[in-house]
């Protein structure tokens, strides 16, 4: 597997840039990680097709932590139809190291969050108000 | 379909089929009940306990890792001995009956009001038979059975219709572990569906013993063991169409099925996890994927067909056999390789221990088919069920050995 | 108490335990969620296949003969095990998960009515809590909790009487797989029964590490599971005294579990097979039989004296880092082989992760208990628990190795 | 094991004694073999503390049918009391065959039954009317 605790990602974990909230975000979305209890939120802000401010919250490990903060600032000035076609494999890329299965969801986590924000995974749904929550209330 | 070596070549990965009893060489006919390992499976789970043996799921660590891939790898070997779409369609049970439980208790929840109508046979095991009632009873619907005709042993077509209209639920065998019918679960399925009914498929005895295609049943559940396809005790399977499985209750509460819970609630997890509550019967599961690869290597067009002769012979050897009664379709492809029988002036009990001490394993009772054993006329019958490991001169010997029974009783063979 | 060899030279039994991770020696500390299995145990299932397969209970022939046997020993010794009063006692689940929702379905419908209350704890596995939340909003109850004293890491005393009033059932774990805490279930049972409740006990986290004896415990029930105590996987118990079994109602349909049934309605089985449904995890619970054997021999007054050496050992080593936080009770005679902790500046997953790459193998999440990981202020905790097989020196080790996380997070040790 | 189809128990299963009904019993009881769906109804006359007559009926396999039969012979004439007090070793000594495990609840189930037609097993109770199933009804 190599090692995944390399400089960058243990940098962006310790010093997360893009973390912090939107004052009025256009779009907004947050993930959970049953396995482990991570969570992100995202929010963005969105004007004229394209993504202008992004931000993440959230409580997680150096992997997801260095994800969700390597995505926001791949997004930011990005074009949402891009931003909505982004690929597993261009998250992973983002984080320069190997992913074993274990840290998949670590790594995916902010992506998943990041699409529903956007709309229906891979989609062409308006963007939509605060995301709800994918699994069922009992 | 495999080609590869005979059938018969295999018999030497079953280590207990070379054991004797009392002296005899053992003749196993009671594979409807459960089936013998291959020491394939037997030694991909050992493997399993000396090297990968973790909790899986949560762990981060390289055995939990290894142990998730390989019980999750099997999910996906299952999926696709069934041609499910995906392996989030597959539901790991601890055997057939808590799968069905599963589907009686959860998709009853969903689909069945007061005054409505579940629909079974009257050929199914108590499994297919007990958590209906009890899901009739709990929300105050009926349970109505489509009728075996006693003389061909086949479900009667005529009343299909009828019995089917206004359905919510219909469940029924794929295949009869006492007559061993092959029931046209297509053509019932595609009714049910017009209806508007889910149908719900037992496939204890199917699966195990010819190519199932949950597409081309167009079924929305199947339920089916593992111990009777070569796999382990302990690990059964409930396959359902997954937009119907997101919209179903979960059934067992606790460990894995949880997404999130506070003092006061629950969320739940996804699919398949959401019916996967504790400790899941890990090394069970990784065994039968095993299984599954072990047959799909056998082929399962040619065990389907080594069964068919081998019911094909037993059928005829038997109707030489005047004081013999064979119950189910007398026509071996309309049916498994499941051989009821009765002899006259002989209690099926004594006609299982005489065939014993012969090393010959018959199985002899209700096989939790009491109302069918009962509509039959009888309080039991004997058994015999083959497998693919079986010969035909296992079959002969069998049929051969109903003598020693006449011998015990001072019957005379009243020849056809 | 056994005597016999030290229990480091049992570490020959477990041929995982010499396993190389990338080339570094095995440390197995993740105990606490499913432990490894000795050859004995291992052996005895392969012996199971390979001689005596057969399904259980309805069977003439010599196969299904010794099945049965074994499968009935089996259960003869895990009643002595826990010190039933008699085998009926034991029912065979797949996991403590499933023993628990038996326990929650059937008991509160004999036991619970609208508007009365099930006490729990707040330091619960879920599949000790979900299943009684679901339980009282079935039956509009309600679940109260008793409250965890955040100082101790102990249940706090002063609230049970309280809490425990009016009670119908209380159920809680005998020891936490979080904190360790091991609770004064003899003291909240006698407390319970007096307001006549009845008592269940998750002893997932209790029978494989210290002698447990349900009489002495006086609870009503007791869950457990197979694999975290030498068995195999696929396999739990519920243990219930026989005359409440008696009157509460089964939980799964079908097979085994039936008496008689007609096309209408059925009749229920004996005790204890009127709560095993299908074909019961027959090898499994061999397996588990054997692991009693094993466990008895190795002493579990030896076994819990060497845990607790093993904790303590663990608690003041790691009392000696600074940015080390410890959970759950700081003294070792009152809490399992179970230490939980956290570090500053390092996700919980992380510390997983990176001892890993070291061999070790501890486990980081919520442990199946949210709530209470929440409770601690917290999402995750990583967690060492050990095991007989365990050594002074792998702990140490492990203590030792926490300075590799440091170096990856360029923390310094903040010395005691 | 040796031989369980001796003479004695393929005569007695081919030609039971003590077979048929009670015009007026004053006690009876039916009981039943989960395991296999063997069924046996006994029915008694008791005076003066002896059982007077004895009779089952049934259907079920040699063994099971010959111990019928056979306890039957034995326990007319009997005192009541004497009755009560069989043991499985008296039930299973009738039949002069040694008995599997598999077996046992064929060859036990008539003592099972008569016990239940004269009382609790083992108990003093009064002799009462029909017994009842003991298997609970969902
Ligand atoms: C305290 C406690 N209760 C219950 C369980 C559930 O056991 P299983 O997953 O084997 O059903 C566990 C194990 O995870 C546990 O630690
Ligand atoms: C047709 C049928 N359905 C269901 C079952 C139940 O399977 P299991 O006992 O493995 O749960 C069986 C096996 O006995 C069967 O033959």
């Amino acid at each position: 597997m190599g090692n995944i605790y390399t400089e960058a990602i243990v940098d962006y974990y310790q010093h997360p840039r893009k973390k912090g909230t939107i004052a009025e975000p256009t779009a907004q979305a947050s993930g959970h990680n049953p396995s482990c209890g991570d969570s992100v939120s995202i929010q963005v802000r969105v004007s004229k097709g394209r993504i202008s401010q992004a931000r993440f919250m959230g409580s997680g490990c150096a992997i997801s932590t260095a994800a969700s903060s390597m995505l926001m600032e791949k997004v930011e000035g990005m074009r949402l139809s891009e931003a909505r076609n982004l690929s597993k494999k261009d998250a992973l890329a983002l984080l320069g190291i190997g992913i074993s299965h274990a840290r998949l969801n670590c790594a995916l986590l902010p992506l998943r969050t990041l699409k529903e924000a956007l709309g229906q995974e891979g989609g062409e749904k308006m963007i939509k108000g605060p995301g709800k929550p994918k699994e069922r209330r009992s | 379909m495999a080609q590869g070596p005979p059938l018969s070549a295999l018999r030497k990965d079953f280590p207990i089929l070379s054991r004797r009893i009392d002296g005899k060489r053992l003749v196993y006919l009671d594979n409807a009940a459960t089936t013998h390992k291959p020491v394939q499976v037997l030694g991909r789970i050992e493997e399993y306990y000396r090297r990968e043996n973790a909790n899986v799921h949560r762990g981060m660590h390289t055995l939990s890792q290894e142990a998730t891939d390989a019980y999750e790898g099997a999910r996906e070997r299952i999926a696709r001995f069934i041609g499910a779409r995906s392996p989030k369609e597959i539901i790991f049970t601890k055997n057939a009956t808590e799968a069905l439980n599963l589907a009686a208790g959860s998709l009853s929840e969903l689909a069945v009001g007061e005054g409505e109508k579940i629909v079974s046979t009257e050929m199914e095991h108590h499994s297919n038979l007990v958590p209906w009632q009890q899901a009739a009873r709990r929300h105050g619907a009926r349970l109505e059975l489509l009728e075996v005709d006693m003389r061909t042993g086949l479900l009667d077509e005529g009343t299909f219709k009828e019995k089917i209209a206004g359905a919510k639920i219909v469940s029924l065998t794929h295949s009869s572990n006492v007559l061993g019918t092959i029931n046209p679960v297509a053509k019932i399925a595609a009714m049910a569906r017009k209806e508007g009914a889910y149908v719900v498929v037992d496939g204890a005895q199917s699966v195990p013993h010819m190519r199932v295609d949950v597409g081309s049943l167009g079924c929305d559940m199947l339920a089916f063991s593992g111990h009777k396809m070569c796999g382990p005790t302990g690990i059964g399977v409930l396959w359902g169409k997954e937009e119907l499985l997101e919209r179903m209750p979960p059934f067992l509460f606790g460990g894995d099925m949880i997404s999130e819970v506070t003092f006061s609630g629950a969320k739940w997890n996804d699919l398949p996890w959401k019916f996967e509550a504790g400790t899941p019967p890990i090394a069970q599961a990784i065994g039968l994927g095993a299984a599954c690869d072990y047959l799909k290597k056998a082929g399962m067009g040619r065990i389907r067909a080594h069964e068919m002769r081998l019911t094909k012979l037993a059928l005829s050897l038997l109707s030489e056999q005047g004081d013999v009664r064979v119950f189910g379709p007398a026509d071996a492809a309309k049916k498994g390789g499941v051989v009821a029988f009765g002899m006259e002036g002989a209690h099926p009990h004594d006609i299982a221990a005489i065939l014993d001490r012969e090393g010959i394993a018959v199985r002899s009772g209700h096989h939790c088919a009491q109302p069918l054993t009962r509509k039959l006329g009888v309080f039991a019958t004997s058994r015999a069920s083959f497998y693919f490991y079986n010969t035909g001169s296992e079959v002969e010997f069998f049929a051969r050995s109903l003598e020693k029974v006449r011998k015990v009783f001072g019957g005379r063979r009243r020849g056809a």
